[in-house]
């Protein structure tokens, strides 16, 4: 801060402090339970997943300011071109890395595609825009049957491999290791753009679009790549989440309920700030598969929840406490978690 | 100084529902001078910079920057775009309006189980289907993208950002910084227009990009001591006092290395202090060759340091000459003063 | 910011090195005879599949108390985990892969009922499969997931990456109903049938059937769509169905996937017209969502097996006691997570009895299972792990409640 | 100085401003029963910050503002305006979507004298003829002149003890301005206090009893109307000389 | 196999997409007027309109009970005096839970970011299906145990579903299509002329042009809002009972689609716009049964977000949306 010789500047590390924190605490989760088995390595897995698609869905919504609610879809897109190209009932069979590779690269480009009639529209229109291309996305990979097998879900994808290893589903640190180094290398890219002139056009059009125009930046451009890169890494994070399950499970799956939940991880760990999304992931992610499992059964071990009255089963208090939470937090802090760019600096 | 002029205002005329905030303007600023337009509050001078700078669309008459109508002609570039966007629908329409069939014949046909795929067959399957039943579905796409190309283009035919790109840059009456930037980005978000770090290189900090952004850095640095705030560009842009703010803004501005720069009230909330190192920038900015244009209301500022004088009032413009004309033009001391005055 | 490249180095490095360090894995040998095992089932318990899981999960209680919480003075201890989220309100693909790895990892756990929902087990199949634990399903029909030829290509083997068989369904599956619903519409004198289904794998699966059984048989069929779940109402689609004539609408749906809503919007549209729905509908909640007057002599409802207050022999005690322990009449599905229950202590009491409570003895006993007697009859499962039980019934509705109509196989 | 018999309004030692920015630095004004007290300065000089403070729009931060005698800190807005203290907009802000006779009657919202609003509408017509013949028109496609007069008109229809108007000249072409002041005049005739702040700063201060000059947030000259117009250095900031 | 040009199914799916679309912009009402005061988007509007069904149907279930109908005579005579009384009971119902969520929800984010509203708004959306799915397990004696309590409801016909065109007619139009129309257009008319001619509703439009001058003029805005939330509130739950009878079946979830359809109608008329809601709400209806009988019901959500989307293009701010122009 306050810093006004060039000789003292430093461009913007790899991670933030927080991040790196955040990455080592996560890095220590399977090393403990090497120690005390918590079974909470192999859930923490589609965390990692979600924090992907969050990191995205932040490029959009938290960088560029535009309001998306259909980023559900592009993880839809991404697990089903990751399960096309890859599963042996089609005739590609790529492989995991390519396949990765290509579910990136065709959910950047669907993200580009349909954002581009998108881009003159304000805040709410585009809203109920995106809200409708994730309806659209998810009728179409329903009606398409023999493309998408319909409901059927395609399975089984391909496990990742790495250089030699191939990774089993009862080896979850593993696959665990491999996500998050693939949630680090994803989290130090995004940072390489928030902190170069692409990311400067980002928070421009984000702050005030009339003044980056008269900049010369063009909001249209921006805004697309932004779409591209948030819809891309959904995709990503779309087609990891799937070879975690070996299914693309239905499309169905991919509604709007997990476009809000994105969103959710999104504010509630702090727009703009990918350590905020980051933990945010957890929060979100991890309260649903880590925590309310095992306190169901704990619940259930103390013999709570057994009769069969709506109201006494743990289960069904779970959209109220999810709302709740969701309504306090905003009310006390609005900003999320981890408050964007407390972290920079 | 060459007197060729570089923004010319051709009778321009700006109407919001009933009220007609600019009508029939014609003005004409010659390079490397520093012009100021004045007049009573709501006498359209904001919107003659908004009409200038492609913010609002004039609804009569034209703006030349540089002898150059700067809005995209429907010329054979347009023409082509437009054919492109609908050739490119009209394919894209074919292939998914018929996604289901090309499949079938394409792969589910030709797929066995385990077995290797004929690609070749399967190509040409997909094309000859295409070709056979994708004629409807490509007149639609092609006209429904055509047309959405052409609607767009009819909708953004001058904008800020085209006008930008011509060198002209401005600063805003009620100040427009990016308030949760630095003030060094800021002044990068200024310098956009003259960098080229592309996506990839941003995205893996390729050499090239990371060198232009050092030497943006050091630039913005420059600049902002150029303005005179030299202590502080790690500071975000809303923490900074109103004056500082507007000293920022103009900084943002000249970090394009425009041709021209309009400045909306520059002195406006500044005290006396400040108000004469405000008329030094300006003409230290004049001094770097930069055309200025300036709505200035303390008068101290404009007959200190503006060469030629235009007065706005009620949307007309009533007067234009040098400082000295002005200050004796009956017309403009009524506007100023009121009409008992003059008797 | 060096200090942040060098440990981003080294997380890197130890992720590919603890990522290899786990490929291999401890395994667990469990002493002879435990003090305690468990089973688990994995349903969706929170949102709008509640009301079946409810009664499934009932039921399994029941076989438990039944069997004193014991299997030869082994405690069985029963743990009710749900595979749905509140955000989807529906089954969630990750917490049932989490559910499965769950189940994997805890070492007490010798046997999985579940799953509800077919797109559930594709995702928890090929995991239990690995791991060799028994999974036995109360309420999957999707042919695909054990016979070969019914699905994909590459099904049902890619469920079973171990080559054996670990799964198994008390169901009749989709295919067996399907053809039987087919055959019923011919028994109504049906010449055109209008085909609907839901867009979900269990009710597109079934309607696949039913279109290709109905061709087979004569019938013609003039239309094939599928419905948006979430509508208002049919009411649209009724018009279409009054359109075409047809003498019989088949729903592949469940009440879940708006069924009711249909036959509501047929008598509505005051379109005169049978409507047949699959099991997914054979439940109290169908007729109190329907109302009476829109299933009344309109509606015929297959359902492999009968209902439980037909059942006989085991199953009539199974229809007394579940009345007496929950107060109500027990769902259809009530007796499938009964019977999925029976038959997985009936396989640990053997176990048990034959000296080990291991996860591969319990699985080996479950396929084992030969001439079983239930509250579904006496049946077994096949080479695939399916049910030998192939009695369906097809049902109406009268004054309210179910009634049969006919019942075939057995 | 003509009737200045009570102390209306009473501004003193006031600060304001928008998030980080302090606009006002300690104001301190003060407006007697029936007369017009004219508040001119620059841009940015805070003129329209103090009314909207005094409005209770902007909240005030430190100082005091005490209308007929009564404290208005805290006061909200809407109950600002049932005590007689209202404010013409700068910039007019009439409700665009609203017809000429909607917005006279949004004026009257705080009142409930049905048949005193209808006598005070013709009161206003009759004030400025031109609202009357287009009474249906709406106030978006009014020209700048005319919606300065719908919202003076809109503002006297809250039958107002002390009328501020914030730069009713602005953007209006002159034959419009001399109508304008034309009826502040009037207005103070019969007896309604006002406070004017003004750019046209010749033509307030002649209407004026009273004036202030405000620059960077502060008081920096104030006197009578004619003090003022002879003083240098007000003209000194309006035409350089 | 389908006769394209059949003037009976026209008429008929003309008559089931006006039904529809009137609940439709009954609901998308609430949506934009909410949105032209504060810019928010309630996304718990829809679930909110669910509970207002769920009183309905207890209502229903308690004058069963009571013995102030015979549930042997649903359907067969109409009970016009129950449906009236549900309508204003569920509307002041809706009305005024929806000031209370306005209140305790929204109002402390007022100044917060709009972002944070939206998500306290979807928080609010997961509370109330959630108190949806507990109602739905109230053991109602004559509507089902407590058992299912996801399971959809059965909701009685309140009135007569006798074909007014006769019997033989092909075209089925009965007092359930009449009494949407007799219940919906008084009340949008009411509405139109609340707003253009009351007090408070000359307030809210003052409001929603222009907040500052209108708190000006003397307006307590805050009041204003919460009045716009208990008018929208209403209509929602005018409207909670329309749909029930109309569908005859309520469930805990079917909040979301209804909130779906009636957004998007809201934003395709041009959201902010009464007008423009009334126009969108029936235009999907349309759009909606026109597409299952021509396209098929599997791609009537693509229809109509296809559209959508289109209309945007052409018209960003909607069809009768009002030009945003900066001001600078």
């Amino acid at each position: 801060m306050g810093t006004t010789s060039r000789a003292t500047y430093k461009p913007a590390g790899l991670l933030s402090r927080g991040q790196c924190l955040l990455f080592g605490a996560l890095l220590l989760i399977p090393c403990i339970e090497l120690l005390f088995d918590l079974g909470i390595s192999a859930p923490t897995r589609f965390v990692l997943g979600f924090a992907i698609v969050g990191i995205g869905l932040n490029v959009v919504v938290g960088f560029t300011g535009l309001l998306h609610l259909g980023i559900a879809a592009f993880m839809a897109i991404g697990a089903y071109a990751f399960a096309i190209l890859t599963c042996t009932i089609y005739p590609f069979q790529l492989g995991f890395w390519p396949g990765l590779f290509a579910a990136l690269c065709i959910g950047a480009l669907a993200g580009a595609f349909l954002g581009a009639p998108t881009l003159r529209l304000r805040g709410d229109y585009l809203a109920i825009v995106t809200l409708g291309f994730g309806e659209i996305v998810q009728d179409l990979l329903k009606n398409l049957e023999p493309i998408t097998k319909g409901t059927q879900g395609i399975n089984p994808l391909p496990a990742p491999w790495f250089f030699g290893l191939t990774f089993a589903s009862d080896t979850p640190k593993s696959w665990y290791f491999l996500y998050l180094a693939i949630l680090i290398l994803c989290t130090i890219l995004v940072r390489n753009l928030e902190h170069s002139r692409v990311g400067r056009q980002w928070f421009a059009v984000r702050e005030d679009e009339l003044a980056a125009r008269c900049m010369a930046i063009r909001p249209d451009k921006v805004k697309l790549t932004a779409l591209a890169v948030g819809a891309g890494l959904a995709a990503l994070g779309g087609a990891l989440l799937a070879s975690l399950i070996s299914s693309t499970g239905e499309p169905g799956n991919y509604d709007f309920q997990i476009s809000i939940l994105a969103l959710c991880i999104v504010i509630v760990g702090g727009i703009g700030s990918m350590t905020g999304v980051i933990v945010g992931a957890l929060v979100m992610v991890g309260m649903n598969s880590i925590l309310l499992p095992i306190l169901g059964q704990k619940l259930q071990q103390a013999g709570i929840g057994t009769t069969t009255s709506v109201y006494l089963a743990p289960d069904n208090y779970k959209y109220l406490l999810f709302g709740l939470a969701l309504v306090l937090m905003m009310r006390f802090r609005p900003k999320g978690i981890v408050a964007a760019r407390e972290e920079d600096h | 100084m060459s007197a060729t002029p570089i923004i010319e205002v051709d009778s321009v005329s700006m109407r919001f529902g009933g009220l007609v905030a600019v009508s029939d303007v014609s003005l004409t600023v010659d390079g490397g001078s520093i012009t100021a337009v004045i007049g009573p509050n709501g006498a359209g001078k904001t919107t003659l910079f908004n009409a200038i700078t492609g913010v609002y669309d004039p609804s009569a008459g034209r703006v030349l920057i540089a002898g150059r109508e700067t809005i995209v002609p429907l010329d054979a570039r347009a023409w082509r775009s437009i054919f492109l966007y609908g050739i490119a629908s009209a394919f894209l329409a074919a292939v998914f309006l018929n996604v289901e069939e090309i499949w079938l014949s394409a792969v589910t046909e030709n797929y066995v189980y385990l077995k290797p795929f004929p690609w070749l067959e399967g190509v040409g399957d997909a094309g000859a289907l295409v070709i056979a039943h994708g004629g409807w579905a490509a007149l639609v796409g092609g006209v429904v993208g055509a047309a959405g190309r052409w609607a767009i283009w009819s909708r953004t035919r001058r904008t800020p950002e085209i006008v930008a790109e011509s060198g002209v840059a401005r600063t805003f009456q009620n100040i427009r910084l990016f308030p949760e930037l630095s003030l060094a980005e800021n002044v990068m978000v200024g310098m956009d227009r003259r960098m080229h770090a592309g996506f990839f290189a941003s995205l893996f900090r390729l050499p090239n990009a990371a060198l232009e952004r050092q030497k943006a850095r050091e630039e913005a640095t420059r600049l902002i001591e150029f303005v005179g705030l030299g202590s502080s560009v790690d500071v975000r842009a809303r923490n900074l006092p109103y004056g500082h703010q507007r000293r920022l803004e103009i900084a943002r501005a000249l970090a394009s290395r425009p041709a021209v720069v309009l400045l909306d009230e520059p002195a406006a909330g500044m005290n006396p202090t400040e108000t004469v190192e405000l008329m030094e920038l300006i003409r230290r900015i004049q001094g770097t060759g930069t055309t200025v244009v300036l709505i200035e209301h303390h008068m101290r500022v404009v007959m200190g340091i503006s060469e030629k004088i235009a007065v706005l009032d009620h949307g007309e413009k009533i007067a234009q000459g040098t400082p000295t004309q002005i200050r004796n033009d009956p017309k403009c001391i009524e506007a100023y003063l009121g009409k008992e005055e003059l008797g | 910011m060096q200090r942040h490249s060098t440990l981003l180095t080294t997380a890197i490095t130890a992720c590919t090195l603890a990522g290899a360090a786990c490929g291999v894995q401890a395994q667990t040998s469990a002493p002879l005879l435990p003090s305690s095992v468990k089973i688990v089932s994995s349903l969706p318990r929170t949102g709008s599949a509640n009301a079946q899981t409810t009664a499934m999960v009932n039921g399994i209680r029941m076989a438990l108390t039944e069997a004193g919480g014991k299997v030869n003075g082994v405690e069985v201890l029963y743990e009710d985990w749900d595979d749905a989220s509140p955000q989807r309100g529906n089954w969630d693909p990750a917490i049932e892969a989490a559910n499965a790895d769950k189940g994997i990892a805890d070492a007490m756990v010798v046997a999985y009922i579940g799953t509800y929902n077919s797109g559930a087990a594709k995702v928890s199949m090929p995991k239990l499969n690995a791991a060799g634990l028994a999974m036995v399903s109360p309420g999957n029909t999707y042919p695909g997931l054990t016979k070969p030829g019914t699905g994909e290509a590459n099904e049902p083997m890619v469920y079973r990456p171990s080559g054996a068989i670990n799964y198994f369904r008390v169901v009749p599956t989709d295919d067996v109903q399907g053809f039987v619903a087919a055959e019923f519409a011919k028994t109504l004198n049906a010449t055109k049938v209008f085909i609907l289904h839901d867009r979900e794998l269990y009710g597109k699966g079934i309607a696949d059937v039913f279109n290709k059984s109905a061709k087979a048989l004569g019938m013609e069929v003039v239309e094939f769509d599928g419905l948006d779940t979430k509508a208002a109402n049919y009411k649209a689609i009724a018009t279409k169905v009054k359109q075409s004539k047809a003498e019989v609408v088949f729903y592949g749906g469940t009440t879940q996937t708006n069924a009711a809503q249909l036959a509501k919007d047929l008598l509505a549209q005051k379109v005169d017209v049978k409507l047949i729905v699959p099991d997914g509908c054979f439940e109290e909640a169908f007729i109190k969502a329907a109302g009476t007057n829109a299933l009344e002599g309109r509606c015929y409802i297959t359902f492999g097996g009968v209902e439980p207050k037909l059942l006989g022999g085991q199953g009539k005690v199974f229809y007394e006691n579940y009345k007496r322990l929950y107060g109500m009449e027990p769902e259809a599905y009530a007796t499938y997570g009964y019977e999925a229950a029976k038959v997985v202590l009936a396989a640990m009491e053997r176990a048990a009895q034959a000296g080990s409570l291991s996860r591969s003895a319990v699985l080996k006993e479950i396929a084992a299972t030969k001439g079983f007697s239930g509250a579904l009859g006496t049946w077994s499962f096949d080479e695939n792990g399916d049910t030998t039980n192939k009695v369906m019934s097809v049902n109406t509705v009268k004054n309210g409640d179910f009634e049969t109509v006919k019942v075939i196989g057995n | 100085m003509s009737a200045s018999n009570s102390l209306l309004l009473e501004i003193h030692e006031l600060t304001a401003g928008y998030g980080s920015i302090e606009v006002l630095h300690g104001v301190s004004i003060q407006v007697h029963t029936g007369e017009i007290v004219s508040l001119i300065g620059g841009n940015g000089a805070g003129k329209s910050t103090s009314l909207s403070c005094i409005s209770g729009i902007v909240p005030l931060r430190s100082g005091a503002v005490r209308f007929a005698g009564e404290s208005l800190a805290g006061v909200a807005a809407h109950a600002i305006v049932k005590r007689g203290l209202v404010q013409v907009p700068e910039g007019r802000k009439i409700f665009p979507r609203m017809t000429v006779l909607e917005n006279l009657r949004m004026g009257a919202y705080a009142r409930t004298d049905r048949a005193a609003i209808e006598s005070d509408l013709e009161e206003v017509y009759a004030l400025f003829e031109i609202l009357k013949g287009r009474s249906s028109q709406l106030g978006g496609t009014l020209s700048g002149g005319e919606q300065q007069m719908l919202a003076i008109g809109r503002a006297l229809m809250s039958r107002p003890k002390l009328l501020m108007m914030d730069e009713p000249s602005m953007g209006i072409a002159p034959l419009l301005v001399a109508k304008i002041f034309e009826a502040v005049k009037s207005l103070r005739a019969r007896g309604l206090t006002i406070l004017l702040v003004e750019q046209n700063a010749r033509a307030a201060l002649k209407l004026a009893d009273r004036g202030y000059v405000l620059e960077t947030g502060r008081v920096v000259l104030s006197g009578t109307g004619a003090e003022l117009l002879s003083d240098p250095r007000v003209q000194a900031a309006y035409l350089g000389e | 196999m389908f006769d394209w040009f059949d003037s009976d199914v026209l008429l008929q799916q003309l008559l089931l997409g006006l039904s529809n679309g009137m609940i439709i912009a009954l609901i998308a009402l609430g949506y934009t007027m909410v949105y032209g005061i504060i810019e928010l988007i309630n996304f718990a509007h829809g679930d909110l309109f669910m509970l207002g069904s769920f009183l309905a149907l207890t209502l229903v279930g308690a004058a069963m009970n009571c013995g102030l109908v015979d549930p042997a005579l649903m359907g067969e005579s109409s009970h016009w005096w129950l449906l009236g009384t549900l309508v204003v009971v569920c509307g002041i119902f809706c009305g005024g839970l929806n000031l209370c969520i306005d209140h305790f929800a929204y109002k402390p984010l007022r100044r917060a970011s709009k972002l944070s509203q939206l998500v306290a708004a979807i928080g609010v959306s997961f509370i109330i299906v959630n108190l949806g799915l507990f109602w739905g397990g109230l053991p109602m004696e004559v509507l089902g145990g407590g058992g299912a309590a996801a399971a959809p409801k059965d909701f009685p016909h309140l009135v007569s579903d006798v074909n007014l065109l006769g019997e033989e007619s092909f075209v089925v139009m009965t007092w359930n299509d009449v009494v949407i129309f007799v219940v919906t257009i008084p009340l949008m008319i009411g509405l139109t002329l609340f707003v253009k001619f009351t007090k408070l509703g000359m307030a809210m439009r003052a409001t929603a042009q222009h907040a500052t001058a209108a708190r000006l003029m003397g307006v307590d805005v805050n009041k204003v809002i919460a009045a716009t939330f208990a008018i929208g509130g209403f209509l929602g739950g005018a409207a909670s009972v329309l749909y029930a009878n109309y569908n005859s079946t309520v469930s805990f979830q079917m909040g979301f689609r209804a909130g779906m359809d009636a957004f998007t109608a809201a934003v395709l008329g041009g959201i902010g716009s009464l007008p423009g809601a009334m126009l969108g709400g029936l235009l999907i209806g349309l759009v909606r049964a026109m597409s299952d009988q021509y396209v098929g019901s599997e791609w009537t959500n693509v229809v109509v977000f296809s559209l959508l989307v289109l209309i945007l293009i052409f018209r960003p701010t909607g069809l009768l949306g009002l030009k945003q122009r900066e001001k600078v």
